[in-house]
């Protein structure tokens, strides 16, 4: 009976192909052709907002979820990304002139930063890269001495303030606290704000919430992704394995700091304004209990944790926001102690076999190997047999 | 026969507490020794230092010549230095072919992982080692339902999936049942044909099963003394350290 | 030379707020190995504490408001010491040897002490005291009553939604009564007045010297003999320093481990209250306050390494001095008199403000975690593999 | 089972039918052992058997899945027998457990006068504040005296297993549990512990469970049980500690 174990893991795993790849397909046919249909405008570019912020959970869940190092500084990538492309937003002026507020302080010349984001492709890129490349960076001078977990945690806040208080501070670059508005900007000749292209953003979201699904899914299925979580595991058994986890550990969370970057592109022109204050400590925390919430190392989880806190967020914070915080800490405190695994893990271990049994499809337990071979296991089992 | 292993006046001292002192030791190609002693005789820290998880305070370890100095522990086990650790640390979240996947890839850096699928001779490898290691029929199972035989057996396979040169064993036989221990030590027989190996061992009956090189007794972390298996098994300081009483006093 | 003095004087008196913010924050972490998110919010009750007892001191008059500070020290103390008690046996002592968690979980209630301080009032109060009065009263009774340990999870999955409900209920309920329902502090600011014999200053050193900062500078150092001696010599220090170095042996002599690890954080939030109560000298609180400290005070942890004293006091007048020399300008100002080359001192008057000198310090941080990767003190043993 | 005719009244320490695991690997199987009041019991065995968990899981430091264990409460025996199998470690220290772990266990950054002074944790009202080290202990274990203010991290071996001892007998327990008292140290500092145990005996009544595998040690218990993979396999009198015996279940 073992050797046809591994045959059935196999096809089952076949079959959760099929099933996830269905879902997923449904899913987007819901998000990106049923929604824009049915809902308002405003709803749907709030709807956008939360996709964008999934796509930035997914970059959590890869480096929290698979490979264990808590960020709490992505909101620097994410920022990042939104002003990048604000900035090409804000260059949609006529040849010589200069946005507007820089007069406010002075500024005459546009400063030499500005100068690449007049190019929509350079702006694409940068948007992805620089996030990605700085995140590598403090990922590698962080991690080349060992520095790990909570030291990790640490030194991102910490950057996060470094950054938040670097844009603040900085009027005469990119108008500091006040920030870049997009809204009352053109793309491709489109006001930013105008229904088209927020339909557009929305699509556009959706489109690369797959994409960037795909992408982590690929990442973390084959070899890469079974020694990310190695490296979660035992890192010290890695290393005596042959493998450097830096560099790994450097190009994970470089990716997910350019995923953040993207999103952050995203959120920011369906937001309409991008100002440092995405960068505070609150925000960057919030990210990671999406995460939590849904069930860390489970991609669809990211996704799903996000959306129900975004929600929740919105309803509660609608109508009764003194109530929020309180709902927010609770929800940090019981996913933490009661829920470790999220929604999608306690569904897997409790939820999926009740409902299997309701409808009556219950899966084959899978036995603790050795009693298989085990002689007073086996002897029962034949006493139990006989007794039937 | 040439030396694989060499290692002089080496001393390891953490604030004060030599676990190492003044240890000189070689071991030669192709050689399965045994390495027994008490607890705190200093068996791991010796494993740590060889492995670069440890640093030497003084003296050197060379490894087929070359010092091993400052090297970090990735370098060393490329270099051919695999390590089993005395609880076995496999990863639970993967299956037990997983596992042997991903210490059996050639190419460890970064890019070619990413990249890179497991080739034809890979996954060969993979399969055979499965078989010796008996863990065939449970190559699609997580590592965490393996039984605990089963673990340090799977994490025998992930060293030599790394295709050393020398196997480092720490305490294989540890919390294992009786048959268990035999099939571990066959397992170590069987590999000893191809591989050097320094097994540390305290299982007694475990250690006759396998010893048929020399046999090295560590104390305090110093060298005790170095022989066949009779000869240390009769030595008066051997059965002073573990025993207190010399063999005829067993006898009232 | 004076510039320079005063600059030094700044710098120390950042250091030491900083390091008496860090205090119970260190020995938390160092202790036990907790990330205390909360902290910050420890201070911030800490300060909010010092303003109650101000204005109680306030009824009785002039003659006794000049001493209000003296209670409102020892209260404050015990304020965030029962509160710290209170999220140990709450929530943290379920999540021992999981350090990314506890991060999580201080983090939720860093936010629900926030929220707590902009909406208590009396209503909140007696709903609390409904609730707590419904589901641990509930409990006992199960407790005493039938075979606790089979019913305890039905127990709670019954009381917990039950006596919350009726509690919010009672809230709504009597939201409309404005009496019982005005916020005590609301979300804005409140201003702690010193006392007449800290206002003002002393000019002895030829740059003005406000007493409040010599004030804080005092208690600083007050805490940390403090520290030091609760440590070093009294009875429950050294079964503190037991558990931490040898958990399981310490169980085995007959020391009560929980107990320990309740009166551990007590401590450490006992010190976070009065660093607040001196954070109220410096200026107008509010329920950010916390915010402002607890990264601050993490990197002095982060560079003085975990769980050593000396270590944190360096740390903390590095960064403080660093920050002060660098954000006032003073470095940059020096550099202009010793003639150093312009591109030199457009780098440091870029950087010469105090945000931007937080740049600076926390480059400077990374560069020396480069060198000395687990602090100054690096610490031998079980916290140190985090 | 000579010695089965103990009555249960006269037990200091009762153990039945304990039962222990580790994660999936089952450790101890079903073992019974008795310390009756007054005596010294020793279990002997090879390394890794099983000894040390028996002796955590009587410290509460492991949680059996089944069994119990029941500590006697007046001289003349169980009177009023307590189980204590759900107690945890510092309130079985109270009830008079005293126990010197493997490996000594010392608390390294703290000077060996405060080691000595948590020892005191262990009496029933816990530490008064300022109570000071009996001269008994001194008498027992002299070297202490000399290193009252040295940390207990920089001891040597042996004075560190002094020191163990003596901190366990600060509570005044009336059952000491020792976990192989000689591993690792010198023969001289053994001969001395080995005094120092009986001593202690002789003058308190004290009853004492002991790991060992030092023979000439083993041989001064009144009563000796033998594990072997997890369970007791023989047990009777020290005076008929057969040379068979001990070759099957001790020697080297």
């Amino acid at each position: 009976m073992n050797s046809e174990t591994g045959i059935q893991t196999k096809k089952r795993k076949r079959k959760n192909k099929v099933i996830e790849t269905s879902v997923i397909i449904a899913l987007f046919i819901i998000l990106a052709v049923i929604l824009p249909v049915v809902i308002p405008a405003f709803r749907l570019r709030l709807v956008g907002r939360f996709l964008s912020l999934a796509i930035v959970a997914l970059g959590i869940d890869l480096i929290w979820g698979y490979t264990g190092l808590l960020s709490l500084g992505h909101g620097i990538f994410f920022a990042l990304g939104g002003y990048a492309l604000a900035m090409h937003l804000n260059l949609q002026i006529p040849e010589g002139k200069i946005p507007e507020f820089f007069t406010l302080y002075g500024v005459e010349k546009l400063p030499w930063i500005w100068q690449p984001f007049y190019s929509f492709p350079v702006t694409i890129l940068a948007l992805i890269i620089i996030p990605g490349i700085v995140a590598g960076l403090i990922g590698y001078l962080v991690f080349r001495n060992r520095i790990k977990g909570v030291y990790f945690s640490i030194l991102t806040q910490a950057a996060l303030l470094v950054f938040y208080n670097f844009f603040n501070g900085q009027q005469e670059l990119i108008n500091g606290t006040n920030g870049l508005k997009t809204d009352t900007e053109k793309i491709f000749g489109v006001l930013a704000s105008s229904p088209n292209a927020q339909r557009g953003f929305y699509v556009t979201t959706v489109i690369l919430l797959g994409l960037v699904y795909l992408l982590c899914r690929w990442l973390t299925s084959g070899r890469f992704g079974r020694l990310l979580m190695a490296i979660r595991d035992d890192e010290t058994r890695v290393r005596f394995s042959g493998y450097n986890p830096t560099g790994y550990k450097v190009l994970v969370f470089g990716i997910s700091g350019a995923i953040a970057g993207i999103a952050g592109a995203l959120y920011t022109v369906q937001t309409g304004i991008i100002n440092p204050s995405i960068m505070q400590v609150a925000f960057s925390i919030e990210m990671v209990i999406w995460v939590a919430v849904g069930g860390r190392g489970t991609l669809i989880g990211a996704i799903l944790g996000t959306m129900l806190v975004r929600l929740a967020q919105t309803s509660l914070s609608e109508s009764f926001p003194e109530i929020w915080l309180f709902f927010q800490g609770a929800l940090f405190l019981t996913v933490v102690t009661v829920l470790p695994d999220g929604i999608v893990g306690w569904f897997k271990d409790y939820g999926s076999p009740k409902l299997r049994s309701l409808i009556r499809r219950d899966q084959p337990l899978v036995t603790y190997p050795s009693l298989v071979e085990d002689p007073e296991v086996q002897q029962e089992r034949d006493e139990i047999g006989g007794r039937r | 026969m040439s030396k694989i292993l060499e290692i002089e006046n080496l001393t390891v001292s953490f604030g004060g507490f030599k676990a190492l002192n003044n240890l000189n030791f070689s071991l030669d190609s192709g050689e399965l020794r045994v390495i027994i002693g008490p607890n705190g005789a200093g068996k791991t820290t010796f494993l740590d230092v060889i492995t670069g998880k440890v640093q030497p305070t003084k003296g050197r370890v060379l490894f087929k010549g070359k010092d091993l100095k400052k090297i970090p522990e990735y370098k060393i086990s490329r270099m051919g230095i695999g390590r089993k650790f005395q609880t076995p640390r496999v990863y639970l979240n993967l299956t037990a072919k997983e596992n042997l996947d991903l210490v059996c890839n050639r190419k460890k850096n970064v890019l070619p992982t990413l990249f890179g699928q497991s080739d034809h001779s890979e996954q060969r490898t993979v399969a055979g080692l499965l078989e010796t290691i008996g863990l065939d029929k449970r190559a699609n199972l997580l590592a965490n339902l393996l039984s605990h035989g089963e673990k340090q057996r799977l994490e025998i396979g992930m060293l030599v999936a790394q295709s050393p040169d020398l196997l480092l064993v720490d305490e294989p036989a540890a919390g294992l049942t009786d048959e268990e221990t035999e099939n571990v030590g066959a397992l170590l027989l069987s590999l000893a044909e191809s591989h050097s190996i320094i097994a540390i061992e305290h299982d007694m009956e475990f250690v006759r099963q396998i010893a048929n090189d020399k046999v090295t007794v560590l104390h305090q972390g110093a060298l005790l003394c170095e022989g066949k298996m009779d000869e240390v098994q009769n030595d008066p300081r051997v059965i002073e350290v573990y025993l207190g009483e010399a063999p005829e006093n067993i006898e009232h | 030379m004076s510039t320079l003095l005063e600059g030094l004087f700044n710098g120390i008196s950042i250091g030491s707020v900083l390091l008496i913010a860090a205090l119970g924050l260190a020995i938390i972490f160092g202790l036990m190995g907790v990330i205390n998110l909360a902290h910050g919010e420890l201070i911030m009750l800490g300060a909010y504490s010092t303003f109650v007892v101000q204005n109680i001191f306030k009824l009785f008059g002039d003659p006794w408001f000049d001493f209000y500070i003296i209670v409102a020290i020892p209260v404050a103390f015990v304020v965030s010491a029962a509160v710290g008690i209170i999220l140990e046996r709450g929530a943290i002592r379920f999540l021992y040897g999981r350090p990314l968690e506890t991060l999580l979980a201080t983090w939720g209630v860093s936010l629900i002490l926030q929220q707590f301080v902009r909406s208590v009032s009396w209503l909140l109060v007696i709903s609390l005291g409904i609730f707590c009065l419904l589901f641990f009263g509930g409990m006992q009774l199960v407790k005493s009553r039938t075979d606790w340990q089979r019913v305890k999870t039905k127990a709670i999955a019954l009381l917990l939604p039950l006596g919350a409900a009726i509690a919010i209920a009672f809230y709504f309920l009597l939201s409309k009564n404005s009496a019982l329902s005005t916020p005590w502090f609301s979300s804005r600011n409140v201003d702690v007045t010193a006392p007449a014999w800290l206002r003002g200053g002393t000019d002895a050193l030829g740059f003005q010297i406000p007493y409040a900062r010599l004030f804080i500078i005092g208690l600083t150092l007050l805490c940390l003999l403090g520290v030091y001696w609760f440590l070093q010599r009294s009875t429950w220090g050294l079964k503190i320093r037991s558990v931490t170095q040898n958990r399981t042996m310490s169980s085995c002599l007959g020391i009560p481990t929980a107990k320990v690890d309740a009166l551990t954080f007590a401590l450490g939030s006992g010190l976070a209250g009065i660093a607040g109560c001196a954070v109220s000298l410096l200026g107008s609180v509010g329920p950010n306050t916390g915010q402002n400290y607890i990264i601050d005070t993490f990197m002095v942890v982060v560079v003085g390494g975990v769980g050593n004293l000396l270590g944190a006091i360096l740390a903390a007048m590095g960064i403080g001095i660093l920050s002060y020399l660098i954000g006032s300008g003073t470095l940059a100002l020096v550099l202009t008199n010793l003639k150093a080359p312009q591109s030199l001192l457009d780098f440091f008057f870029f950087f010469a403000s105090s945000s931007m000198a937080k740049v600076m310090v926390f480059a400077l941080i990374i560069i020396f975690l480069q060198i000395k990767p687990a602090g100054l003190f690096p610490q031998k043993g079980r916290t140190a593999e985090l | 089972m000579t010695q089965a005719t103990v009555q249960a009244t006269d037990l200091m320490l009762g153990i039945s039918d304990l039962n222990v695991y580790y994660g999936e690997s089952h450790i101890l199987r079903n073992v019974d052992l008795n310390v009756p009041f007054g005596q010294m019991v020793c279990l002997i065995g090879r390394n890794g058997v099983g000894k040390t968990t028996l002796l955590k899981t009587i410290m509460g430091l492991l949680s059996p899945r089944t069994g119990n264990i029941v500590l006697g409460d007046q001289p003349d025996g169980m009177a009023s027998p307590r189980s204590i199998t759900k107690l945890t470690p510092d309130r079985r220290a109270k009830l008079g457990i005293g126990y010197v772990p493997q490996g000594r266990e010392i608390i390294p950054r703290v000077s060996v006068k405060d080691n000595l002074l948590l020892g005191l944790e262990a009496k029933p009202e816990g530490r008064k504040g300022n109570e000071s080290i009996p001269e008994e202990i001194f008498e027992l274990f002299p070297v202490l005296k000399t290193m009252l203010s040295r940390m207990g991290g920089d001891l040597s071996g042996g004075q560190q297993q002094q020191l163990a001892i003596a901190r366990a007998l600060m509570g005044k327990p009336r059952l000491l549990v020792l976990d192989e008292p000689t591993e690792g140290i010198q023969p001289s500092i053994i001969l001395e512990i080995e005094a120092a145990v009986k001593r202690i005996i002789a003058a308190t009544g004290i009853s004492v469970l002991l790991v060992e595998q030092h023979l000439h040690f083993v041989r001064q218990a009144d009563k000796y049980y033998a594990m072997q993979k997890g369970g007791i396999v023989a047990s009777g009198s020290t005076k008929e500690l057969s040379r068979e015996v001990i070759q099957r279940f001790l020697a080297v």
